[in-house]
């Protein structure tokens, strides 16, 4: 059961930042604006943490805040790459995926090419020293099994307890959620009842570039405590089949999120075990991929479909 | 995605180039910022690409793989697929033609056709089993491909150090001679420039895609596929089987683009840790050039010519190579948001009624 | 220089007075029978005048902040700029298709020596040094692939130092449960595993090592998982070959000391105490990547150039081994450690490398 | 005097668009509580004016006034503001959404910071109560009828108050009994005061509701009657320029050679559960046209799935010309000799952003004449779209147009041409004039004539009676999946008709061959 748990624990780790990503993503799709720049907000997100923390650090005197300016910051960063998102696919009507691709793009180069002024040509920034802790939740904690699953982990892991449920709400129970989505399936229709199109895209859009930022922030500041260009590398991309894989629906990307995550850690978990070195290693890596193709194919049948207008810029005129 | 080829198709084919000449101020002014000199760079992008013999060499070189690489995603496009798996397809190709070049020992006239042939139809088969999980398992080709890339990274990886590799070394030995797909005379007369049939092929290529999409019923029924898959069946024609196709196609192009730089440019293959991203900037090449064959080409060469003189622009003028995504990143937003060019630069000429007619 | 590299603290943070200005034990050195291999420190060997010559220099994928040797190889070139004001540059590569035309670069340039830092670069150098025989280039951790006298090569036993480090841990684990996290399998980090594991099993036979290769030199999150994982199965002791990666298994580490959990990590290439601190580094597995380059650089600016030379770098010359200062280690250990470091170099023990 | 003012007021709206003025200082009054028809050719410019009217486009010249009012209608928020509300020529239904969710949407009822779903659907439940529309809020719109749908439509205007309705061809997808009922919600409504405009192109339904007509011809107002004062043919007359009329005469079928035979073909439904289609059995001879009547929904649609081959059929079998073909693939049916005219002329019927010369050799079975070897053969090809946009009078500038740009009545006609000129044996026509204007409908019905007299067999499925009638030699009515009984079109009444296809009675002749 310990070990279970330690898995669990394990996999939160790598899941969380794209739970984030994928919750994001849902948001934009949703409102009916594809998001293949998901990875390049994340490593907007993932940069705006490091250095945010990194002249806390510095210049601030590193304090146990450092952490939490650095999760604003790539908050922040994330969004001002959806912000271009948005601008281009909504308000020019650009097609989505190309701008999805050219946030990809123009966000490692901007990021990596910041790094490189700021910290004189090296290609990744220094060290955090000050970065989130586990941090055990009293009481809940000492749960068995489910505490040291669950509830022993960063404080990153607990914003995305909230967050699922809170995204699910806004979705399906709110007012706010419901002109999303009507946005998301069918702006015509919208429109004509008076809801912005233009205005609920650029909610969408912007809640996915925040989302993915925090993602991308998660990761600096949980795992690898400094950013470079490969500290985000293919996790956008996860993340949005993560979103597929979910359904565009907040629980079932926690679970696709879980789901990706689990097969890294089983990984991991299997170099444990005397028969593992038998296997090549390049078998264990493949594992969290192929257990996904599997897993998907096998669920043959339930065709999958994202919101109707998602990919369509919104033209009024046309009809 | 029809967006960007219609904005070829239309009259306005100066937006392009509006928007390169917009993308290399985005990065002028960038560099400016970061306290950088534009035109110092510039200059030493333009001599690196176009300085010698050697260097214009070497940009075909960075030009191949992304040429067949955009060309694979293009097509698919064409037909309806958004083919994020052409990495995968080209490590695949590659990996393949590897193995044909060392285990197999056979004249050169038969040798270097045969590692080609398989290492396209490695990449073919790569591509179909997207296809094929589509249109069989109903898997969202988006999350396979990606999915796909991943396994086969490792998978060639696998067959590289298990059968391929030799004991400590973590790169093949060079493939056999009788394999090699260089060209020697071109390559003394480019100064030593890596040059291999890989340019031409891919040239070969370009018409192919467009004499097999535009010029056949195969290309016909493809399109009709891609436009609207509900039509195309109550015509008769076998949707899953057409997306298998379509990802053979799809996959043997970017197959190729592998099998090129294995026989034509290094002639090993290194047991990787990521894959160098070719099938990702065939992404943006494709919606650079429209997923128009032409296009493409020449969105190949702007992307390629632009990298490799990249370096030139490091070595030289100390600008962190980063800027040169940045200007082609620039390059294909203005280009997709050509609504911009419109408003803003359009009435600075004169303004084109020409609207094309949509509805219904 | 002194032979003394042990701290005499034992577990103290104290930084110990008598840490000699060289790392290496010169003795060895200077006995060695290579030519190029004879300047033991860089310290040693006063600077030569490099106005006016230029020396260049290619990373692998790594870059040149990776914590490791092509950040050791960069930080001694720019202490060549300033010793000798030699003018000093390096490109990064991005993909295996940059090492040709970037050395290509350096060389059309009129460069009078190039590096190219990494396994990686074998043949890449061979082509390009013998394109242009008028060159001069220098590999770390690998050989041209054939004779080139415009090439001098670099190789490191990172068996025999990791051998050491594995004495180091089988002595100081209370688990018996150690860890080996890898970055690729490749056959320099296989030479790492194989002298680690021949440690440990040398001083402590009940131990067992887990080892897991997170498949990249440059995922931290891989190898925090990879360490978290090890931890949780009861390890208390990881050596990390891993490069960037294995900064992930001091972030966990680091995680779980904050948590009041005491587990250790094994540094590698640099001392790694001075990035991580004392609280988790237990030691590092130093290889001198810095000290080649500069002496070798500096060799050539006085007009000594190697070309055609091979120099292996092992515990007999002092291109690896343990830290300065090892405030974590115990006096005994140390000394256990001098005992197998001594049998090595004379050849008692044959380290494995696989 | 306040009777005197208009509610609505529209006084020389012109609206250009590229190369077309679309609308052309158009002036109309709408009178409070009256049913105002807009009649016009395809094209002509309704669909426009109304856009303007709810604020979807912005007039280049011309005044809007509301209640005597001079008002600027920048956009629908503006509209339903001003008390409009539109019911469009194609729905605006979110479809995975609730009937409720879609009538409250952007006015939503809350509770805190939750939209307060009691509160939501009871009061769609009271208002679809007052006005007699019967919808259910908690079902999903994608699960409903299209004439639903339409009640659905017109719920979320009255929901926000309007006063104005504006309805752009709200029959052309509904049935008989729809139709019918949408008639009577109408005069239910301007009974209540309510200010109606309606557009649509069939004539009997503005003679049956309708107070005053405006014909539009060319974007320009021909003139506006009382409808009283008219008659079907005059407007017809008004609008296209020249007489038109449905009624000619037809010559006698002189049914050959048995082509199409289903014998208890049944079809399943979505979850294993009830058949769709259930133990149907006709057939059709070459040289006559056998219709099925049936209320929408009743197994119309997965019927002809079944005959195409684009559903896999349970059990029972399809003959063509003798030959099974109950397994055959749709390639193998079109070259069998089937044609089809399908329902979706959109989705199923054409590939839009092809150009109209590629659109016509769709699905075509003459494979060496238009692919020689493999290869397209463009000289045949176009020469090939030339003689049948000329044939069928499908008006393009160009055969290399995008198909998209065409209108949909002109869409329409390029897949009558394309189908027809195969010269099948067996013709599937489904609702082959939905949304067509009037000169439109009788070129469509021409052909369909003309097809049958030269000895092909036609399966036509339309909901509106009168087409049938005018077309079939032998109607089959179906209700819920089966065959209700074969009726004769000469002698059968429309009631006799309509109680077999709301299942209530069988034929006299228990006619199922
Ligand atoms: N968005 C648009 N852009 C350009 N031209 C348009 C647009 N919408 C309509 N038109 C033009 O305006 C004219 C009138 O179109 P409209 O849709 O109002 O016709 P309509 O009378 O509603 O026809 P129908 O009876 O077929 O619905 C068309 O002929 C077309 O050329
Ligand atoms: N965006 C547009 N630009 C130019 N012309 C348009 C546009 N939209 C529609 N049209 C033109 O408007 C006219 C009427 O269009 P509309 O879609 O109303 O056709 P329709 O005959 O009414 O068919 P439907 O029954 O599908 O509405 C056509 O001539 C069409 O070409
Ligand atoms: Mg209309
Ligand atoms: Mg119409």
């Amino acid at each position: 059961m310990g070990t279970l748990a330690d898995l669990i624990s394990s996999t939160l780790v790598f899941s969380v930042a794209l739970i984030f990503a994928a919750l994001g993503g849902v948001f934009s799709e949703r409102s009916g604006v594809f998001n293949i720049g998901l990875e390049g907000m994340m490593t907007a997100g993932a940069f705006g943490a490091a250095i945010a923390s990194y002249y806390m650090e510095t210049d601030g005197g590193a304090t146990t805040s450092s952490p939490w300016v650095g999760l604003i910051a790539g908050v922040f960063c994330g969004l001002v790459f959806a912000l271009l998102h948005a601008y281009a696919t909504v308000s020019l009507k650009a097609d989505q995926t190309i701008v999805g691709v050219v946030i990809n793009i123009l966000a490692v180069a901007v990021t990596l090419y910041l790094v490189k002024i700021i910290f004189e040509g090296a290609g990744d920034t220094a060290q955090l020293e000050q970065v989130f802790a586990k941090w055990p939740i009293p009481l809940l904690s000492d749960i068995p099994f489910l505490g040291r699953a669950f509830f022993n982990s960063y404080p990153t892991t607990y914003i995305a307890y909230i967050l699922v449920p809170l995204s699910s709400y806004l979705l399906f129970r709110t007012p706010f959620g419901l002109r999303l989505r009507s946005v998301g399936e069918h702006p015509g229709a919208a429109d004509t009842v008076g809801i912005s199109v233009t205005k609920y895209r650029y909610i969408g859009v912007l809640i996915s570039g925040a989302l993915a930022g925090l993602g991308g922030a998660t990761i600096t500041l949980t795992t690898t405590s400094n950013f470079s260009h490969s500290t985000i590398s293919g996790q956008g991309f996860i993340a949005i089949a993560a979103l597929i894989f979910g359904r565009w629906n907040p629980y079932g990307v926690f679970g696709a999120a879980f789901f990706f995550g689990m097969a890294q850690a089983l990984r991991n978990f299997l170099t444990r075990f005397e028969f593992s070195q038998s296997i090549p290693t390049e078998f264990l890596y493949m594992l969290p991929y192929v257990l996904t193709l599997i897993v998907l194919a096998g669920a043959v049948g339930k065709s999958v479909r994202g919101p109707a207008a998602a990919g369509e810029p919104y033209d009024p005129s046309k009809r | 995605m029809n967006k960007a080829a219609e904005i070829f198709n239309k009259p306005s084919t100066y937006i392009p180039f509006i928007a390169i000449v917009l993308g290399l101020l985005c990065g002028g002014i960038v560099m400016w910022i970061g306290g950088y000199d534009p035109f110092a760079a510039y200059g030493a992008l333009w001599k690196t690409v176009f300085g010698t013999k050697y260097d214009f060499g070497e940009t075909i070189v960075a030009i191949t793989p992304i040429l067949f690489t955009g060309l694979a995603v293009g097509f698919a496009f064409r037909a309806g697929i958004f083919n994020i798996g052409a990495d995968g397809q080209y490590i695949i190709g590659m990996t393949a033609a590897t193995f044909i070049g060392l285990k197999v020992h056979l004249p050169a006239f038969i040798h270097a056709p045969l590692a080609l042939i398989v290492g396209m139809l490695c990449g073919a088969l790569w591509g179909a089993l997207v296809g094929w999980l589509k249109a069989y398992r109903g898997v969202n080709e988006v999350i396979s491909a990606i999915m796909l890339n991943w396994i086969a990274l490792y998978l060639s990886n696998y067959i590289l150090r298990d059968f391929l590799v030799k004991k400590g070394e973590q790169k093949t030995p060079n493939i056999d001679d009788t394999a090699s797909l260089s060209i020697g005379w071109l390559q003394n007369f480019m100064e030593g420039a890596r040059m291999d049939w890989g340019i031409w092929i891919g040239l070969l290529c370009v018409v192919i895609f467009y004499v097999l999409l535009w010029r056949t019923k195969q290309g016909y029924e493809l399109r009709a596929v891609g436009h609207n898959a509900d039509a195309a069946k109550a015509a008769g024609i076998n949707i899953k089987a057409s997306f298998i196709k379509t990802m053979m196609i799809s996959g043997a192009f970017a197959g190729l683009g592998g099998v090129f730089s294995v026989l034509g440019v290094f002639h090993y293959q290194v047991v990787q840790a990521a894959s160098a991203g070719y099938g990702f900037d065939g992404i943006a090449v494709a919606l650079l050039g429209g997923n128009h064959p032409i296009g493409i080409l020449l969105g190949a060469i702007l992307f390629g010519g632009l990298t490799y003189g990249s370096a030139g622009m490091n070595f030289e003028a100390d600008v962190p190579s980063e800027i040169v995504r940045i200007v082609i990143g620039s390059i294909i937003f203005f280009v997709a948001s050509h609504g911009l060019i419109r408003t803003v630069i359009q009435p600075l000429f004169k303004k084109r009624k020409s609207r094309e007619r949509k509805g219904g | 220089g002194s032979k003394n590299n042990n701290s005499e603290g034992g577990s103290s943070a104290s930084a110990s007075a008598s840490a000699s200005e060289s790392a290496s034990p010169s003795a060895s050195a200077s006995e060695s029978a290579s030519p190029s291999a004879s300047a033991s420190a860089s310290e040693s060997a006063a600077p030569a005048d490099g106005k006016g010559k230029k020396i260049g220099m290619v990373t692998d994928l790594g870059g040149v902040n990776d914590k490791s040797f092509n950040q050791q190889a960069w930080e001694s070139l720019q202490k060549i700029a300033k010793d000798t004001g030699a003018e000093t540059k390096y490109q990064e590569s991005k993909k295996d298709s940059d090492y040709i035309p970037l050395l290509t670069k350096f060389v059309k340039d009129g460069y009078d020596l190039t590096w190219g830092i990494g396994f990686l670069f074998a043949d890449a150098a061979t082509t390009v040094a013998s394109a242009n025989p008028e060159s001069k280039l220098a590999l770390i951790d690998t050989t041209p692939t054939k004779e080139l006298p415009n090439v001098e090569s670099v190789l490191f036993k990172e068996n025999e130092g990791s051998f050491l480090v594995g004495v180091v841990a089988g002595l100081t684990t209370k688990t018996n449960k150690i860890g080996f996290v890898g970055g690729m399998e490749l056959p320099v980090i296989k030479k790492f595993e194989a002298g680690f594991k021949a440690g440990v099993a040398a001083v402590n036979p009940n131990a067992t090592i887990e080892v897991n290769y997170v498949g990249d030199f440059s995922k931290p999150d891989q190898g925090k998982l990879a360490a978290a994982t090890m931890y949780d199965g009861g390890a208390d002791i990881i050596f990390h070959a891993a490069g960037g990666s294995g900064n992930g298994v001091f972030n966990e580490a680091k995680d779980r000391f904050k948590a009041g959990k005491k587990v250790w990590v094994i540094g590698v290439d640099k001392d790694q105490s001075i990035e991580f601190g004392n609280d988790v580094t237990l030691t590092s597995m130093v290889k001198k990547v810095d000290e080649a380059v500069y002496r070798v650089s500096n060799d050539l600016l006085a007009g000594n150039f190697h070309g055609g030379q091979t120099v292996e770098l092992g515990l007999a010359e002092g291109g690896v081994g343990l830290p300065v200062e090892n405030p974590n280690v115990s006096k005994e250990i140390l000394d256990k450690v001098e005992d197998y470091k001594n049998k090595i170099i004379s050849g008692e023990i044959k380290v494995p490398t696989e | 005097m306040e009777q005197a003012v208009p509610v609505v007021e529209l006084r020389g709206i012109t609206k250009r668009f590229p190369g077309i003025v679309a609308n052309d200082a158009i002036s109309l009054e709408l009178r409070k509580g009256e049913i105002h028809a807009l009649l016009g050719e395809n094209g002509a410019g309704k669909s426009t004016l109304m856009s303007i009217l709810f604020g979807l486009y912005q007039p280049d010249e011309g005044e809007i006034r509301v209640n005597g009012k001079p008002q600027a209608i920048d956009g629908p928020g503006k509209a339903i503001e001003l008390g409009i509300g539109m019911v469009h020529q194609h729905f605006k239904l979110v479809q995975p959404f609730t009937v409720a969710e879609n009538i409250v949407l952007g006015i939503e009822p809350s509770k805190g910071l939750s939209i307060n779903y009691r509160q939501a659907n009871a009061k769609v439940k009271e208002l679809s109560e007052r006005y007699g529309l019967m919808v259910e809020p908690t079902v999903k719109v994608e699960n409903i009828t299209v004439g639903m749908q339409q009640r659905v439509e017109i719920l979320k205007t009255l929901y926000r108050g309007a006063e104005i309705l504006i309805f752009d061809e709200p029959t052309a997808v509904l049935t008989v009994q729809e139709i019918h009922e949408l008639m009577q919600i109408l005069k239910r409504l301007a009974n209540e005061g309510k200010s109606i405009i309606l557009i649509t192109h069939k004539l009997k339904e503005i003679m049956e509701v309708s107070d005053r007509v405006t014909i539009i011809r060319r974007g320009k107002v021909v003139g506006t009657v009382n409808t009283a004062e008219t008659s079907e043919s005059e407007l017809a007359e008004k609008m296209v320029g020249r007489r038109v009329s449905l009624d000619k005469p037809k010559e006698a079928a002189k049914p050959g050679e048995m082509v199409l035979e289903l014998s208890d073909v049944t079809v399943a439904g979505a979850d294993k559960g009830k058949p769709v289609v259930d133990g149907v059995s006709f057939n059709i001879r070459a040289g006559e046209i056998v219709g099925i009547a049936g209320v929408d929904g009743n197994g119309q649609h997965e019927l002809v799935e079944a005959l195409t081959g684009m559903r896999a059929v349970q059990s029972g079998s399809i003959r063509l010309n003798g030959r099974d073909i109950t397994q055959a693939s749709i390639k193998n049916r079109i070259e069998a000799g089937m044609s089809n005219i399908p329902e979706d002329r959109q989705k199923h019927g054409l590939v839009l952003d092809f150009s109209v010369s590629e659109n016509l050799i769709l699905g075509s079975p003459e494979q060496e004449r238009f692919f020689k070897g493999g290869f397209l053969n463009k000289s045949e090809i176009d020469r090939h779209a030339a003689k049948l946009i000329e044939a069928y009078d499908v008006r393009t500038p160009d055969i290399h147009n995008k198909t998209r740009s065409l209108s949909g009545g002109n869409q329409q006609k390029a897949i009558i041409a394309r189908e027809m000129e195969r010269d099948p044996q067996l013709l599937i026509a489904v609702q082959p004039t939905r949304g067509l204007d009037i000169g439109a409908i009788s070129f469509v019905h021409d052909r369909l004539l003309q097809a049958r007299a030269e000895g092909k067999a036609v399966l036509l499925i339309s909901y509106e009676l009168d087409e049938l009638h005018r077309l079939s030699d032998r109607i089959q009515v179906i209700f819920d999946g089966r065959i209700m009984g074969e009726v004769d079109p000469e002698k059968a009444a429309d009631d006799e008709i309509g109680l077999m296809m709301a299942g209530k009675m069988q034929a006299g002749k228990g006619a199922s061959a």
